[in-house]
């Protein structure tokens, strides 16, 4: 089952690595938003297939709710922003 | 050669905190954007952090918490061996208090920055300086 | 490799598979509205997925501490499912907010 | 050779300290000039107490503190330092009842911090004369230097304020840029910076090296105006009368050829120069000196600046006395100091009473003056003729001892430079004499009708005029501490 | 052993990083920040530093990007690199 | 500068690089520095404090220090931020905006005017753009006590479980910045005011500092938690073990409140009027 | 304290009716105490540790997380219904799980499809619902993010949806069945 | 009690600063009394330590009661109580003088501000005192970051200067962190007595001198060592009055004292003199930072600014002293990190009173002000001496124990550097005293009404509170001058090893 993990937790980085192109590349700052807000779910499974291999998933579980919550203040924030500031496009340098 | 890349392969962790540094002092150097400095300073500072935890990796063991503590009677004592060192860990944790109270401050004085010149860059700042 | 086992992993690889494909759909997808689609969905239910994998692979040894981590377990994916659509109710009408223009078929136009 | 210890040393440096809160919260300016005359008096006191145990062959050592291990503020009067203090206080006295009188004829503003300073730098210079070690008298020389700044920039006007820059960049400059590293040198060779008779330097280093600190040091001590930093002196002729009196003719360039003589006789000795062959080229600076300060002051119209150049030749002549290494050329030397102290305050006071009675600085507006100042014109005469080394004034017996001085030394070429630069001071200062009295005054030059100064100037120069000619006759006290100090510093 | 993991999730890292310093517009900038913390988080939890990750996951994730996005919405967001 | 930087960079990275080849191997567990201290923490935290979780055993007691030091930074922060950007002003004379929440109209009513505050039908707003929102302020009212209850278990828990007073505090100050983002800032405020933000901050600190001067007092050194025993009637293993929790506590308190106050001051730039 | 204290030149925006509220009402001590009782349960679940030292700890938390936000959690005016509300809403998870799951297998589709653009047809859409309470149009809004490709973008104040979805199919199924279960729930 | 002074010395200053806090919401005129008490604490403490160390030499404290390689421990011998006591006095002097202008810029903000003062005071003795190199980086970055808002509330460039200041103390910082990380690695301990064991064994090792390198650099970017030193003029200048006073007299001595503990207790001079070629290329960039820094001084026309350069100046003095590797260069570096801390106070305190009462600090503005201010002035000339270096004021004597310890090794150079810069001193202040003394007084805020700065109220002398630690400052520079080969041969004879000669 060790290796089960492992290698779940290895797809689970490259389906990150995919997300990440979203985060990286994505064309405006909300597509960043998407893709961080992707990589944040995959992270927290992430951290509990990491408890599972270091087989002490008790500690694990604590950080992955607290990120689960933390993650969700983020991108919240960051909507946030443009509920206030209303354009996409405000005050950027070149149109 | 081989050498070489054993070498590479073992201390892998160690050139990956060295590309952070480097990444984080070049955004604080050749970024104009204070926002972006700051970026950079906390990349400097986190990757010290990696280094740090580096230190304290012990591959193959178990994290710094003793399994099954003292709630049983007559623990058996914790083997050194067998558990991650927790002495870097305890540092970062303060190294990453600092770093945030850090960013605080620095965001208040770009908040404030701003305040005076409506502007972050640092150029566009010289020039406001020079205006009057 | 019991049933049990291969209950889990048959969990978790779809759980995994759930994420792959919001992935991929996060990268196919034309533009921003439509790109919320499989991230809000396929990730909470690849989350869902994967969590109840392992957190059936944790009760297997059934003790009290492992039920309670299980237990823990859901109570992330509770939290998920009430924040996940939030979350992404929060970043379209961030979207809305902003301007942002959905894709439209008949249209074709850039997408973004 | 005894020792006393005392705090007389220290009580004579500290009086003129104490005296400056009195002075600087005096209510009425005749309680603040009275507190002045007092401290005057009371230093002079102090530091004639101390002569005849010095004149007994006895020294006075005082010593502070230790501020650097090995190395402590500390006093130490011998009879060359004696000779000097004993010049400026009794001349401190003269000169402030004369200040009294230039300052208030000429009503000048910030009286009271001009008589603050001046009790500062009579301090000064009254510790370089008793200090025991280089660092003590490093210590005051700085003090000095800052503490006439203020009074060469009392007029606060632009023409102050270069030559205050000046005197401030040659003095400080020269004395931090040379004379701090060559003291370090020195300590760092032999551990020690203590005034010795023999000199310490001796066999700790090579002859370059000794050459090379002879000359930080002979340049370093800039107040005494050795050629190539002499600029800063006729500069600071802008000073009132009363201070280019006492300090440009009495404390601070003394004090810098007092120290220059000090380092030469008690760091390096006699005895190293001569084995060294270095009193060659220390002969040829204050040779050319003395010849080309003479020359320039010939040119000169304004009389003060003309006295300033006097001084800068005259200084010379002491720095070569001690250069000669010979017992008669140092005693020469040394006395110089007094006779020329008083010969030259007298015609400084002269020129500040002309001054202040007619307003006039240059030698050409002065045309027979001495048909309305006789008293002070006639002080000028002898002040002159005491600078110039004529028998009747005290001059004649310092030049005498330098003349044989050289003699003793075979140096026939220090013997002309001598005789000639006498000459020269003859051809610039009796024409003033000769003009202001046997010329007739032209009218057209005094509108107002011209009377001698007030009291209070004119009291003071007759009297050292009277002293410059007493010294021929009585130099005891002087002449013969100059014989004992370079007795002792040649050894012989 | 779970280097794979440790050795993808530094890739990552690193491209979060270039990215965050890169990205030519400070809420973009930010939010590549939080991801780079997510990252970072996730490295620590891998080289068994629970503490260290939990606290990153405390305050790279939650709050400094909250800092960062509450002073980019006090400033701009603009910026010419 | 771009070429500057890039030489600075590279000189910078050959000289880590530099050493870099003589370090032990990664995760090496023979490595000098697993072998000098880290093992006596190790094999002996259980045994001085009762701690299971090392690191907070070493980060609350052996190094406690540290930790006094670290919680004293982030206070100096939350003081640094409102210190430099806390804007100072009289009530303004700003009209202020009404939104009737029944029929969606936004009132506008100049100082001095007031209305009922907390009533369900009129709700007060920063500006008339700030949207009706409900999706995102009923999932903080839901979200919000479990993720303080869960805050307060990371610190209580901190001895068995990763976690500790800083994350604890963290995370319980993220559940009021979540409540502050979701509503506004004057709700929020009324929460948790920026005076009892201070105070919290400052008590916090000094429940840390006052714990180990009290064990100074009671003749031991600073921070010495063992001389705690008498007080809580426990043995010196255990009465380190409450010290720990007391610290955490007074960590928890701080950092809560100091990153509230460093949310309330960057996010309204120290006006305290509208925030994100 | 009423609206009649606005300045006159703001009479515009008087509103017609504003009941003043002349005493706070009086906070009912339920929610806190069913606050107290869910934290306490969540807290177990937490804690793991059942010795009277946790749980003291435990209390003393849920006692200051009641204090500090006991009035978040339990919001409505009308604790009694609560009871029947989680009941109703337990059964509807599963309806629901399943509705996810279906949403999931149908966005997936979309994803792996290699004629994706042809298939779907990003849209806004608007509709009105018939619910009233908060609780409730919060609980439809994330259903319908979470289900068959549809976002909620907008709940206004009068029950108007806007919802974008991906293709036709989602776009259809609005307001839908869903709704009624909703309101089920809630006795609307 | 005795025993509990090196924890006291810190602990009394942090208690403090949270019941400063609390005690000015309740009412802002605490604020002030409580820092000075505290502060006033810390320094008899101070004493007392320093008493205690010469008495019976050096004193160590366990925190937390675990022996050190475990815990922290907090050693204090002669030389941190040495500094220990010149911390303590500037904090306190300083906070007494410049009361009436903190009320002035900060009167709605006392409390915080008074907080974040005595947390700096509080860190920047922890630096000295600790034994621990992580809790020094843990100091050091309390110490920077109250600086930094205190910095950052000047006016003018002020917040960008501080932001820089920010970057720069950070990279430093990081960079210290990262060289203890080093050392960390192969030796697994923190503490400086027991890494200063475990070192010898390693000197071959790259790592160590990697570790070496960079601790070094980082120390040099937070002392503001010259190639570095870019954040420091501006940072400093553009500080409120108040904060300069203490920040300048204070950071970068604190640092040099930091380098001073490293290099001699942590890398044994054996290594850092003997074992690395660094000594000489130090002892050139002092040179270079020397002559840089007096002539940048002498560029600027405005009074703060051409202080803080040379404070640069300064700052390569004693780091020049120090890489010369002897007894008497060592000795020097350590005796003007304290003269210099009396010195800097001395003069920007002075400069705060001029700046606050003629409102500007254009050097040109400083017209008439002997006239106007004579005692703020008269104090001014004594600092601005005693910087020049004229006995018998204290920065004569440490300059002299600079150059004796050049001229032992050799190093001509950083002779002439120093004498240069004593030069460039010399022209500098007197170039303010020529203004201040010749020109009239002329009230230049009729000419600019909207000009920079405030006006406490009229050009007069400054006010009594601000006069008095003046003097005190003044009066302290004689006494260090005088006492000064007691203080070296007491106290910094013994503070260093025995093995340089």
């Amino acid at each position: 089952m060790h290796d089960v993990f492992l290698y779940a937790s290895v797809f689970l980085c490259g389906v990150m690595a995919l997300s990440l192109y979203r985060a990286v590349f994505g064309p405006t700052v909300l597509d960043r938003l998407i893709g961080v807000n992707a990589i944040g779910s995959k992270t927290t499974a992430l951290l509990i297939l990491i408890g599972l291999i270091y087989d002490r998933v008790d500690m694990f579980v604590d950080i992955a709710l607290a990120y689960a919550t933390l993650n969700f203040i983020a991108v919240l924030a960051a909507s946030r922003y443009f509920q206030k500031r209303k354009g996409l496009y405000d005050e950027m340098g070149d149109k | 050669m081989e050498s070489l890349l054993s070498n590479f392969l073992a201390k892998y962790n160690y050139w990956v905190y060295i590309g952070l540094v480097m990444i984080g002092m070049y955004a604080m150097i050749a970024k104009r954007n204070l926002v972006k400095k700051i970026i950079g300073m906390n990349i400097v500072q986190t990757a010290v952090i990696l280094f740090y935890v580096s230190i304290g990796a012990k591959k193959g063991k178990t994290i710094p918490i003793i399994a099954h503590g003292h709630e049983e009677t007559g623990h058996h004592a914790a083997q050194a061996i067998d558990y991650i060192s927790p002495l870097p860990h305890v540092l970062m944790l303060t190294a990453i208090v600092v770093s945030v109270a850090t960013l605080g401050v620095a965001l208040a004085l770009a908040i404030k920055i701003y305040r005076q010149y409506g502007t972050l860059e640092e150029d566009e700042i010289a020039l406001r300086i020079n205006e009057p | 490799m019991g049933v049990y086992n291969l209950l889990v992993i048959f969990l978790l690889v779809s759980g995994l598979f759930f994420f792959f494909a919001g992935a991929v759909g996060i990268l196919r997808f034309p533009d921003f509205y439509s790109r919320l689609h499989p991230a809000g969905k396929l990730d909470t239910m690849g989350l869902f997925t994967s969590m109840m994998a392992m957190a059936l692979w944790v009760v297997h040894e059934w003790t009290l501490g492992a039920i309670l981590t299980a237990l823990k377990i859901l109570l992330i994916v509770a939290f998920v499912f009430i924040t996940s659509p939030t979350a992404t109710h929060a970043i379209v009408d961030a979207g809305v907010r902003a301007g942002l223009l959905p894709w439209a078929k008949d249209s074709r136009e850039d997408p973004t | 050779m005894d020792t006393l210890i005392s705090i007389k040393p220290l009580l004579a440096v500290l009086v003129s300290l104490l005296a400056i809160p009195f002075i600087a919260y005096s209510r009425s300016p005749n309680v603040r000039e009275g507190w002045t005359f007092l401290a005057a008096i009371v230093k002079f006191g102090i530091v004639a107490a101390m002569l005849p145990a010095v004149l007994n062959g006895m020294e006075i050592s005082c010593s502070l503190v230790e501020v650097l291990p090995g190395l402590s503020i500390a006093f130490r009067v011998d009879a060359f330092g004696m000779l000097f203090a004993l010049v400026a206080s009794f001349l401190w006295i003269i000169t402030s009842v004369y200040s009294i009188g230039y300052m208030r004829g000429l009503d000048e503003h910030a009286q009271t911090r001009y008589f603050c300073f001046f009790a500062i730098s009579l301090s000064a210079a009254v510790g370089v004369a008793f200090s025991a070690n280089l660092l003590t008298m490093y210590l005051f020389y700085e003090m000095l230097s800052l503490a006439t700044y203020p009074l060469v920039t009392h007029h606060q006007d632009q023409e102050a304020r270069t030559s205050g820059r000046k005197y401030l960049l040659y003095t400080v400059g020269a004395s931090i840029g040379l004379v701090l590293p060559a003291m370090l040198m020195t300590y760092h060779l032999t551990g020690s910076l203590d005034f010795s008779p023999q000199g310490i330097l001796a066999g700790t280093a090579s002859r370059g090296t000794v050459a090379l600190l002879l000359f930080m040091f002979v340049f370093g001590f800039a107040k005494a105006a050795i050629m190539p930093f002499h600029s800063w002196l006729p500069a600071a002729m802008v000073a009132p009368t009363p201070v280019s009196a006492l300090l440009h003719a009495v404390a601070v360039v003394k004090v810098g050829v007092f120290s220059i003589v000090r380092v030469i006789t008690a760091i390096f000795g006699t005895d190293l120069l001569q084995t060294f062959d270095l009193s060659t080229p220390l002969l040829l600076v204050a040779s050319t000196t003395i010849l080309v300060g003479s020359f320039i002051a010939l040119s000169q119209d304004n009389l003060k600046r003309m006295l300033a150049f006097s001084t800068i030749a005259q200084l010379s002549y002491i720095v070569l006395g001690a250069a000669l290494l010979s017992p008669k050329g140092v005693t020469g030397g040394m006395v110089h100091i007094a006779m020329h102290a008083f010969g030259k305050i007298t015609l400084f006071f002269c020129a500040g009473a002309i001054f202040v009675a007619t307003g006039k600085k240059n030698i050409s507006e002065m045309t027979g003056i001495g048909r309305r100042m006789p008293v002070t014109m006639t002080a000028f005469f002898i002040g002159a003729l005491s600078i110039i080394g004529m028998p009747p004034c005290g001059g004649f017996l310092s030049k005498w001892y330098l003349v044989l001085g050289a003699l003793d030394a075979d140096k026939i070429a220090i013997l002309v430079v001598l005789l000639f630069s006498s000459l020269l001071n003859a051809g610039y200062f009796m024409p003033v004499v000769y003009r202001a009295f046997f010329c007739p005054p032209e009218e057209a030059l005094f509108e107002a009708r011209v009377q001698e100064a007030p009291l209070c100037c004119v009291v003071p120069l007759v009297i050292t005029a009277v002293i410059s000619i007493l010294l021929l006759f009585y130099p005891q006290p002087f002449m013969n501490l100059a014989v004992m100090a370079a007795a002792k510093f040649t050894g012989i | 052993m779970i280097w794979p993991v440790d050795l993808i999730i530094m890739v990552l890292v690193m491209i979060c990083g270039i990215g965050a310093i890169m990205v030519r517009d400070l809420l973009g900038a930010a939010i590549l920040f939080g991801a780079y913390s997510f990252m970072m988080c996730l490295l620590w939890a891998i080289m068994g530093a629970v503490d260290v990750a939990f606290t990153e996951a405390s305050v790279g994730a939650g709050v400094s990007a909250v800092f960062f996005v509450a002073a980019v919405f006090r400033t701009s967001r603009r910026t010419k690199d | 500068m771009k070429t500057f930087a890039l030489i600075t960079v590279l000189l910078l990275g050959g000289l880590l690089f530099y050493g870099t080849p003589d370090f032990p191997d990664w995760g090496d567990p023979a490595s000098p520095a697993s072998l000098h201290v880290s093992p006596y923490y190790i094999e002996h935290a259980v045994e001085d404090t009762a701690v299971p979780n090392i690191v907070t055993a070493v980060l609350a007691d052996y190094r406690g220090y540290d930790t006094m030091f670290e919680t004293a930074v982030i206070f100096s922060a939350g003081i640094a931020c409102l210190f430099l950007l806390r804007v100072y002003r009289r009530k303004s004379a700003r009209t202020r905006l009404y939104r009737h929440n029944l029929t969606g109209v936004t009132l506008r009513i100049a100082k001095g005017g007031k209305l009922p505050e907390g009533s369900a039908e009129f709700e007060r707003i920063d500006s008339v753009w700030v949207p009706y929102d409900m999706i995102i302020k009923v999932t903080s009212r839901l979200i919000v006590p479990f993720v303080q209850l869960f805050a307060l278990y990371v610190i209580a828990h901190g001895h068995h479980s990763p976690g500790g007073g800083f994350q604890g505090g963290v995370i319980f100050g993220a559940a009021i910045i979540l409540y502050a983002l979701s509503n506004d800032l004057r709700r929020a405020f009324r929460r948790l005011s920026e005076k009892a933000a201070l105070l919290a901050s400052a008590a916090g600190v000094l429940i840390y500092v006052g714990t180990g001067l009290l064990c100074l007092l009671l003749g031991g050194n600073f921070l010495d938690y063992s001389m705690l025993a008498e007080m809580l009637h426990t043995d010196a293993i255990m009465a380190r073990s409450h010290g720990i929790l007391i610290v955490e506590i007074g960590v928890g308190l701080a950092v809560m409140a100091v990153m509230v106050s460093l949310y309330y001051n960057l996010s309204s730039a120290g006006r305290h009027d509208e925030g994100l | 304290m009423t609206v009649n204290d606005a300045p006159a030149n703001q009479s515009r925006n008087r509103i017609p009716k504003a009941q003043p509220p002349s005493t706070k009402p009086k906070r009912s001590p339920v929610p806190y105490i069913l606050t107290f009782v869910v934290c306490m349960l969540t807290w177990l679940v937490l804690s793991g540790k059942f010795d009277l030292f946790h749980l003291s700890l435990g209390v003393v938390s849920c006692a200051i997380v009641s204090f500090a936000s006991g009035d978040m959690l339990f919001a409505t005016k009308n604790p009694k219904r609560l009871p029947g509300q989680w009941l109703r809403f337990a059964t509807y998870v599963p309806w629901l799980l399943y509705q996810i799951f279906r949403a999931n297998m149908h966005v997936m589709r979309l994803v792996f499809h290699p004629r994706m653009m042809d298939l779907i047809n990003p849209q806004m859409i608007k509709f009105n619902s018939r619910l009233t309470s908060e609780m409730a149009r919060f609980v439809y809004a994330n259903s319908i993010t979470l289900t068959p490709g549809t976002i909620t973008v907008y709940v206004s104040l009068y029950g108007g949806y806007t919802v974008h979805a991906i293709d036709d199919a989602s776009a259809e199924g609005l307001p839908g069945e869903m709704e009624a279960r909703v309101a089920a729930i809630f006795r609307e | 009690m005795s025993a509990h002074f090196p924890g006291l010395v810190i602990i009394i200053p942090l208690v403090a600063a949270f019941l400063i806090l609390i005690g000015a919401l309740l009412d802002k005129r605490l604020a002030f009394p409580l820092t000075a008490l505290a502060l006033l604490g810390s320094l008899v403490t101070a004493i007392g330590l320093l008493a205690r160390v010469m008495q019976v030499g050096v004193v160590e404290y366990h925190l937390a009661g675990w022996a050190p390689p475990v815990g922290i421990a907090y050693r204090v011998d002669h030389l941190n109580g040495l500094v220990l006591v010149a911390v303590a006095a500037v904090a306190f002097i300083n906070l007494l003088g410049t009361r009436p202008l903190v009320v002035e810029a900060f009167g709605d903000r006392l409390g915080p501000f008074y907080t974040l003062y005595i947390l700096l005071v509080a860190g920047l003795l922890g630096i000295v005192v600790t034994g621990d190199a992580f809790n020094l980086y843990v100091l050091l970055e309390i110490a920077a970051l109250t600086g930094y808002a205190l910095v950052g509330m000047g006016e003018g460039r002020a917040p960008l200067a501080s932001l820089n200041y920010i970057f720069m103390g950070t990279v430093g910082a990081s960079f210290y962190l990262l060289g203890v990380g080093y050392l960390y690695l192969v030796t697994g301990t923190l503490n400086m007595a027991d890494l200063a064991v475990r070192l010898p064994a390693l000197y071959p090792s790259k790592v160590v001198f990697s570790a070496f390198v960079i601790c070094l650099a980082g120390l040099c970017l937070k002392m503001g060592f010259f190639p570095l030193h870019a954040w420091l003029p501006n940072a400093y200048s553009y500080a409120p009055d108040p904060v300069s006073s203490l920040v300048a007299p204070l950071m970068t001595k604190v640092m040099v004292y930091v380098m001073v503990r490293i290099m001699l207790f942590v890398f044994t001079p054996a290594f850092a003199f003997d074992l690395t070629a660094i000594s000489e290329p130090m002892v050139w960039m002092a040179i270079v930072a020397i002559v840089a820094g007096s002539f940048l001084a002498l560029s600027t026309r405005r009074l703060k600014r051409m202080l803080t350069y040379i404070v640069v100046a300064e700052v390569g003095y004693m780091v020049g002293g120090f890489w010369l590797g002897n007894r008497l260069g060592i000795s020097g570096a350590i005796l003007h990190i304290i003269n210099d801390a009396v010195m800097t106070l001395c003069v920007f305190l002075a400069a705060a009173a001029l700046i606050a009462r003629t409102g500007s600090d254009a050097i040109d503005d400083m017209q008439g002000l002997f006239k106007k201010m004579p005692v703020t002035m008269a104090v001014f000339v004594i600092a601005g001496l005693s910087i020049i270096g004229v006995p018998p004021t204290c920065g004569f004597f440490s300059k002299w124990y600079l150059i004796s310890g050049a001229i032992a090794a050799g190093q001509y150079g950083f002779m002439a550097a120093l004498l240069l810069s004593s030069l460039i001193n010399l022209v500098l202040f007197f170039r303010i005293f020529e203004i201040a003394y010749f020109e009239p007084f002329e009230d230049h805020h009729a000419e600019h009404p909207t000009g920079h700065g405030r006006v406490l109220s009229a050009v007069q002398e400054a006010p009594l509170e601000l006069l008095v630690p003046l003097v005190v400052t003044a009066a302290l520079l004689f006494a260090l001058g005088i006492y000064a080969g007691d203080i070296v041969s007491l106290i910094i004879d013994k503070a260093i090893p025995l093995g340089i000669v």
